[in-house]
């Protein structure tokens, strides 16, 4: 199981694809869509945050047990947020 | 325990191969920082008793003669304070734990043998903190600071103690990472995740909360502490904030919390019964899978602390239907471990008694948990002393026998001695007793009505605290009885063999004490977790001769 | 058992008992298998050493699966409990309360004020709707079994109806700093007509919406609702219960929240066709008593039949019971009015 | 995993006492960290959700607040620390392949890149202390064409004004804890440099290298989430 090697080129495509996105966000965030500036500026991040840590932080090319550690910290912090929402938005509803 | 005179060429084991303050002090032997932590956890359970006690005392009569309301209400939350987070969370983890999870492992330590110790001092300037705070007043929040009391309106050392609980909580996330990687890249060759202990398996669910929970306690006192100094208004209604919010956080982690309590037990209590009847575990990987459905539902339900906060009702329903989904995993523990008696050689030495007292008041605090997570009575019980008595019985009569039980067990590993039996018997039923009578008649005086958090109360429950006090002091006492003799044991008691119990796994293949790095070789396993065996076959690691390997009673090694 | 003198008392210690049986039967169950076998298998010789027991699949499965069985049922009993109690039924009698560090406040619709003491009549639901003046507390009558916080900023109800006159415990049960065990107090429970002499006791000032009417206009709030169409602000008649059309396009109900939040802070929700000119009322101008009965004013003057009210057919549930200001005090309890949907007669 | 024992092992310095061997000890750092980055992602994840629950609740003004904010400089920070992100990068390819030369000068353009993050914060930071814009006693909120006039406005602007507070706080709070890790990060890079003049690393032994890239790259992904989420807000108004 040793180390994988990232080659120099994947680095500047991935870094060249961010520094896009970051401009994308900025353009996007000028435009009026209503609710949906909130949902298309976050799926930027996500994506973005997506190419980081599977290139530069290597986890496409690590073990199973990584890609569970990464997944079960977003997965828990979507577990805090959605459940405490859940009170918050459903507390009109019994009157 | 009978044990042979002979006195061998004394040999170097992890107590006796360095002298000096500084040796332990600045140990990185997982075992040493063990013992540290028994010391240090130990301090505190005292201090948290001594809360107790005066509390008890309050108690006895109904108007609040003996100290102010200011004072009780330090009282209680001192005590609850101290109790769950400086020593109970501490407790099974980071001594037992701390001791055996390498030895179970067959590894030389823990992965990150100096953030072992780093975690220790954390945990001490934590406490050093909470003292100070203590010291200079105390604090009256209760232990879960609900906020706008604690942010807008106590005038107590708030910001002190959340300080050292925000403190100790990296103490606690450090631990569980170290436990996490070492179960996860030192095991010994030929074990398998499948042969591994319960114990270690249930450290590893505790672990998963502490990592994934304790952090999200540590950003909610921290934004406490930035609210109650500037005051802008996160928790505060008049300036647009919930004050449930904090509620929601701060559960968020303290429900997981008290999972974090009770798993390493159960993992003790595996050990116990699978060892002191001879029998492998029945149903080993329900058991296993048990623990880690645990640690996950765990994070689902902490809404069932809010049924009565004004929470949606929708809310409080999916929290209390998962809170009945979190309950069978445990009601699968409690079953097996019955099972595993069927048929085995069950020898009533201390450690068992203690499980078996484990998993009868386990059980009752588990089924009293049912009712609170029944949403329209826990509308009634909140907050009452019901409550209080459900969380007693599970950590005080779950999780604190199984911790005397695993010290009693793996005392003679620990120390190299064997401690006194028959003065243990006698204190464990002195604790058992004291137990049922302090908080037995808790739930009796909750469903009457009687809240809890009161300095002073009507007088008609007057009876039911006077039978509570009473069995406080005979806890107390019960309490006093094994800190005893197991110190003296430490000196006096006579010396352990090996496997003194006859019992299975690695950590009886090697001397007792350890040496250094646990093991003369490493070894490779080629068992199943509990597979006993006949005494001609028993393994053992390492070169034999040293005061800890003379045959047991049972003539095994 | 604490005493049981609310319609759900016994339901509630019905769901208790059960669990009870239950505990006992599973705790007794697991004791007698482990003292059972503890017995039967104990160790006879130093050496022994057990034949390994398999584990067994259809064990596993029983159970779990019945433990699950059994607390899905309490979990459904518990829950539709809950929905019954948090849920306030159409028709009660309305009480107004404010907790504070260390008391409780009442005020009842026909003008009656007291302090950690309440009067209620046997026999009628009544409503309390609560809020707190600074720190969270919850009101908790043992006997009735019902408990709910009382949360800053915002209005909590819980309603019951007693079925036996007495005094019974009422306590603070959420801690709420020094002299939490001594937010105490009584709920009173009177026969009817006990209760109307009682009501006809104290009492002088007249009712709470007249009262709220008297903060209205010493609050000068009528310069700007009046009730024509000239003023700066909304008219405030026949409003209550309804929908309101805000600025940003969204509806929402006049209800007690709603009305509280335009006096404390105007500016959340701003009522379409109208500038956000009104003032704020923070609570050293309005007190949460004089919001209370601001909000009873408001709600006498609302729609006088349920049935007026544009808002969905449940907009307008608690508000049948307001008598009009200045009317007279109303007799909320005509001995003769069958009990359920009785509906207080608007003199 | 528990083959890894078995692989015989000829001891590098750099291999603890209480590993078997080099890849096992790689192994446990790499999992340590990811443990710890899970760790700190719930940490901001109390945070985030403070910001979520009182965004949704305050819309408008949130998004008033958020014009406050320069979203250019915020943009160039989120640039820098992508390059900076880059840097670490190919700071431990270089490390990997066992080029000291460039490995030092990656770390310290990583550092500069870091300082020059922190720099452009700095100025943000003095800017809201010039406005009043700090959450506290004295922090003020102007809006456009609005005079407090008599005492009930003032009122009504003090409630207002609470919950544009309340956003600065999250902002301050989230950004702190935030520059508060690039310092730690910055510190953790300057120790690297001095481990790496001293020559301990080579291909077989790196792992603090990649260790602090990962830490590194983390703190860069809280940021690329923090800026549309604190900057952008009110931007199309
Ligand atoms: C170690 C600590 C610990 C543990 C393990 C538990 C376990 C459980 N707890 Fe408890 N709890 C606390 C510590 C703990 N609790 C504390 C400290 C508080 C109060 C905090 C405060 O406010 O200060 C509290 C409060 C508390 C409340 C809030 C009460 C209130 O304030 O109103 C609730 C409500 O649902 C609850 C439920 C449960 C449930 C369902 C379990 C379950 O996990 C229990 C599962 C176990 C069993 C069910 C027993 C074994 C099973 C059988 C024998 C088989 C039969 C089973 C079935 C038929 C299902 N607990
Ligand atoms: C691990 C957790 C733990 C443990 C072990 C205990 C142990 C005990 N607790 Fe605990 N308790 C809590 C956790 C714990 N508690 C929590 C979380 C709360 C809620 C706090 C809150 O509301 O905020 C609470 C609240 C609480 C209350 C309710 C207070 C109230 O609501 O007003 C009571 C009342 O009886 C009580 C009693 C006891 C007793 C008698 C013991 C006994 O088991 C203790 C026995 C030990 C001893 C007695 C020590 C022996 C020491 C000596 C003999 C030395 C004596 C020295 C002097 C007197 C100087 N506790
Ligand atoms: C300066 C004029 C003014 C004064 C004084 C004033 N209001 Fe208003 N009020 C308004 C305006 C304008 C609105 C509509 C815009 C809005 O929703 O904020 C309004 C809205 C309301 C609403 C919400 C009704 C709806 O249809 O949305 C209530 C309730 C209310 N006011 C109550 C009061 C009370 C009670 C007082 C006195 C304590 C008061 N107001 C004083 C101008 C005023
Ligand atoms: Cu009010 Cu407790
Ligand atoms: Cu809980």
């Amino acid at each position: 199981m040793s180390e994988h090697i990232v080659s120099k080129k994947v680095y500047f495509a991935i870094f060249i694809a961010l520094i896009i996105l970051t401009g994308v966000t900025y353009w996007v965030a000028l435009l009026d869509l209503g609710p949906f500036n909130a949902i298309v500026a976050l799926t930027i991040a996500v994506f973005k945050a997506m190419l980081v840590v599977l290139y530069f932080m290597h986890v496409r090319y690590s073990s199973r047990l990584t890609w569970v550690f990464v997944g079960a910290g977003f997965f828990w912090l979507a577990i805090m947020v959605v459940l405490t929402l859940s009170d918050y938005s459903t507390r009109d509803w019994i009157k | 325990m009978e044990t042979t005179e002979k006195i061998l060429e004394p040999r170097a084991d992890y107590i006796n191969n360095t002298y000096g303050i500084k040796s332990w002090l600045l140990t990185k032997d997982h075992k040493r920082i063990a013992l540290l932590y028994l010391g240090s956890i130990t301090v505190f359970f005292f201090l948290g008793g001594a809360f107790a006690v005066l509390i008890r005392l309050e108690l006895l009569t109904p108007p609040g003669d003996l100290m102010q309301a200011e004072t009780y209400n330090r009282m209680f939350t001192m005590h609850g304070i101290m109790m769950v987070f400086f020593f109970l969370i501490p407790a099974i983890p980071a001594v037992l734990g701390n001791f055996l999870i390498p030895i179970m492992i067959g590894a030389k330590d823990l992965a990150f043998p100096r953030l072992n110790l780093l975690s220790w001092y954390i945990y001490m300037v934590g406490g050093l903190f909470t003292f100070i705070a203590i010291v200079a007043g105390g604090v009256d929040t209760g232990w879960t600071f609900y906020t706008p009391y604690s942010s807008n309106y106590s005038t107590s050392n708030v910001i002190w103690t959340g300080l050292g609980i925000f403190i100790t909580g990296f103490s606690s996330i450090l631990t569980g990472l170290n436990f996490i990687v070492t179960v996860h890249t030192m095991r010994a060759p030929g074990l398998t995740w499948f042969r591994l202990p319960l114990f270690v398996w249930s450290h590893y669910a505790t672990s998963l909360i502490m990592i994934l929970g304790t952090p999200v306690i540590a950003v909610t006192v921290l934004m406490l502490a930035l609210e109650r100094t500037m005051k802008v208004g996160i928790f505060d209604p008049a300036l647009g904030g919930d004050p449930v919010l904090f509620q929601h956080l701060f559960w968020f982690y303290s429900h997981p919390a008290v999972y974090i309590m009770v798993l390493p037990a159960m993992g003790v209590i595996s050990e116990l019964v699978a060892n002191m009847t001879r029998k492998n575990i029945f149903g080993y990987k329900f058991v296993a899978f048990a623990s880690l459905a645990i640690a996950v539902f765990g994070f689902l339900v902490w809404g069932h602390h809010l049924f009565t906060s004004s929470q949606s009702v929708y809310a409080g329903m999916v929290f209390s239907f998962l809170s009945y989904a979190v309950a069978i995993p445990s009601a699968v523990k409690v079953f097996n471990w019955t099972a595993t008696l069927y048929r085995g050689s069950i020898s009533y030495q201390t450690p068992l008694l203690y499980a078996f007292g484990f998993i009868g008041l386990f059980t009752i605090g588990g089924m009293t948990g049912l009712f609170l997570a029944a949403l329209g009575l826990d509308v009634h019980v909140h907050d009452t002393y019901f409550v209080v008595a459900h969380f007693h019985y599970i950590m005080v009569g779950g999780t604190i026998m199984g911790y005397l039980g695993g010290l009693h067990y793996w005392w003679p590993k620990i120390s190299g001695r064997m401690y006194p039996e028959g003065w243990a018997k006698f204190g464990a039923l002195v604790i058992f007793i004291g137990f049922n009578l302090t908080f037995f008649p808790q739930f009796l005086a909750g469903y009457l009505g009687m809240p809890r958090r009161y300095h002073a109360y009507p007088e008609e429950f007057q009876v039911l605290n006077v039978m509570s006090t009473a069995g406080a002091s005979i806890l107390g006492v019960g309490y006093l009885i094994p800190m005893i003799y197991l110190a003296w044991s430490m000196r006096y008691g006579p010396k352990a063999t090996r496997n003194p119990w006859g019992a299975f796994g690695l950590e009886w293949m090697t001397a007792s004490p350890p040496p250094t790095e646990n093991f003369e070789e490493t070894p490779t396993v080629t068992w199943e977790a509990y597979e006993f065996r006949p005494v001609e076959e028993t393994v053992v690691v390492g070169a034999t001769g040293g005061p800890g390997d003379e045959p047991d009673v049972s003539g095994r090694v | 058992m604490p005493e049981q003198a609310s319609t759900v008392s016994g339901e509630v210690d019905a769901l208790y008992l059960f669990l009870v049986a239950l505990t006992v039967f599973f705790s007794l169950l697991i004791a007698g298998t482990i003292l059972y076998f503890a017995v039967k298998y104990r160790r006879r010789t130093p050496n022994e050493i057990p034949k390994p027991v398999a584990g067994a699949m259809k064990l596993e499965l029983l159970w779990s699966v019945i433990p699950f069985l059994i607390s899905m049922f309490i979990f459904g009993w518990g829950a539709s409990l809950y929905y019954k109690l948090y849920r306030p039924p159409a028709e009660t009698l309305d009480v107004y309360v404010v907790g504070k560090q260390w008391m409780w406040k009442f005020q009842h619709l026909d003008g009656q004020r007291e302090i950690n003491e309440l009067h209620v009549p046997v026999g009628r639901k009544i409503k309390l709707t609560m809020t707190t003046e600074d720190v969270i507390h919850s009101f908790f009558v043992p006997a009735f079994r019902v408990k709910m916080d009382v949360v800053p900023g915002r209005y909590t109800t819980v309603w019951f109806e007693a079925t036996k006159p007495g005094r019974y415990h009422l306590f603070c049960a959420e801690y709420c700093g020094t002299s939490h065990s001594g937010m105490i107090g009584w709920i009173v429970v009177m026969d009817p007509t006990e209760y109307q002499t009682w009501l006809s006791g104290g009492a002088g000032e007249g009712s709470l919406a007249s009262t709220g009417q008297k903060v209205f206009q010493d609050l000068a709030c009528n310069t700007c609702h009046r009730s024509d169409a000239q003023g700066r602000g909304p008219n405030l008649e026949g409003l209550f219960g309804k929908q309101v059309q805000l600025a940003d396009g969204t509806t929402v109900t006049v209800n007690e929240d709603y009305i509280r939040e335009s006096i404390r802070n105007p500016r959340a929700k701003i009522h379409a066709g109208f500038q956000p000119i009104m003032p704020v009322f923070p609570d050293n101008l309005v007190t949460e008593e004089q919001l209370l009965q601001l909000i009873a004013y408001i709600r006498s003057i609302g729609p006088q039949q349920p049935g007026a009210t544009t808002g969905a057919g449940n907009a307008n549930r608690g508000t049948t019971s307001v008598s009009p200001p200045d009317a007279g005090r109303a007799n909320p309890l005509a001995p003769s009015q069958p009990r359920g949907d009785q509906r207080p007669p608007q003199q | 995993m528990a083959d890894t024992h078995t692989a015989p092992h000829t001891a590098h310095t750099a291999l603890a006492h209480h590993f078997d061997n080099m890849e096992q000890q790689r192994e446990a750092g790499t999992l340590g960290m990811w443990a710890f980055l899970v760790t700190e992602i719930m940490f901001f994840g109390g945070l985030f959700l403070a910001y979520i629950l009182y965004r949704s609740s305050y819309p408008a003004e949130f998004a008033a607040a958020s014009k406050g904010l320069d979203a250019l400089l915020g943009g160039i920070n989120t640039v820098v620390l992508i390059c900076s992100s880059l840097t670490m990068a190919l700071a431990v390819y270089y490390a990997q392949v066992g080029n000291r030369k460039l490995l030092v000068i990656f770390l310290w353009l990583t550092v500069l890149l870091g300082m020059t993050f922190l720099g452009v914060k700095a100025v943000e930071y003095k800017d809201k202390f010039d406005h009043h814009h700090v959450p506290g006693a004295n922090f003020v909120w102007e809006e456009e064409g609005h005079a407090p006039a008599d005492q009930t406005h003032a009122a009504a602007e003090e409630v207002n004004t609470s919950k544009i507070q309340m956003f600065y706080w999250l902002y301050f709070a989230m950004t702190g804890v935030h520059a508060l890790h690039m310092i730690i990060g910055i510190g953790v890079m300057l120790v690297l440099i001095y481990m790496s003049y001293k020559g301990r690393f080579s291909p077989e032994y790196h792992s603090p290298v990649e260790l602090s890239g990962l830490y590194w790259h983390f703190v860069d992904i809280v940021w690329i989430f923090l800026f549309p989420l604190l900057y952008l807000i009110g931007a199309h108004e």
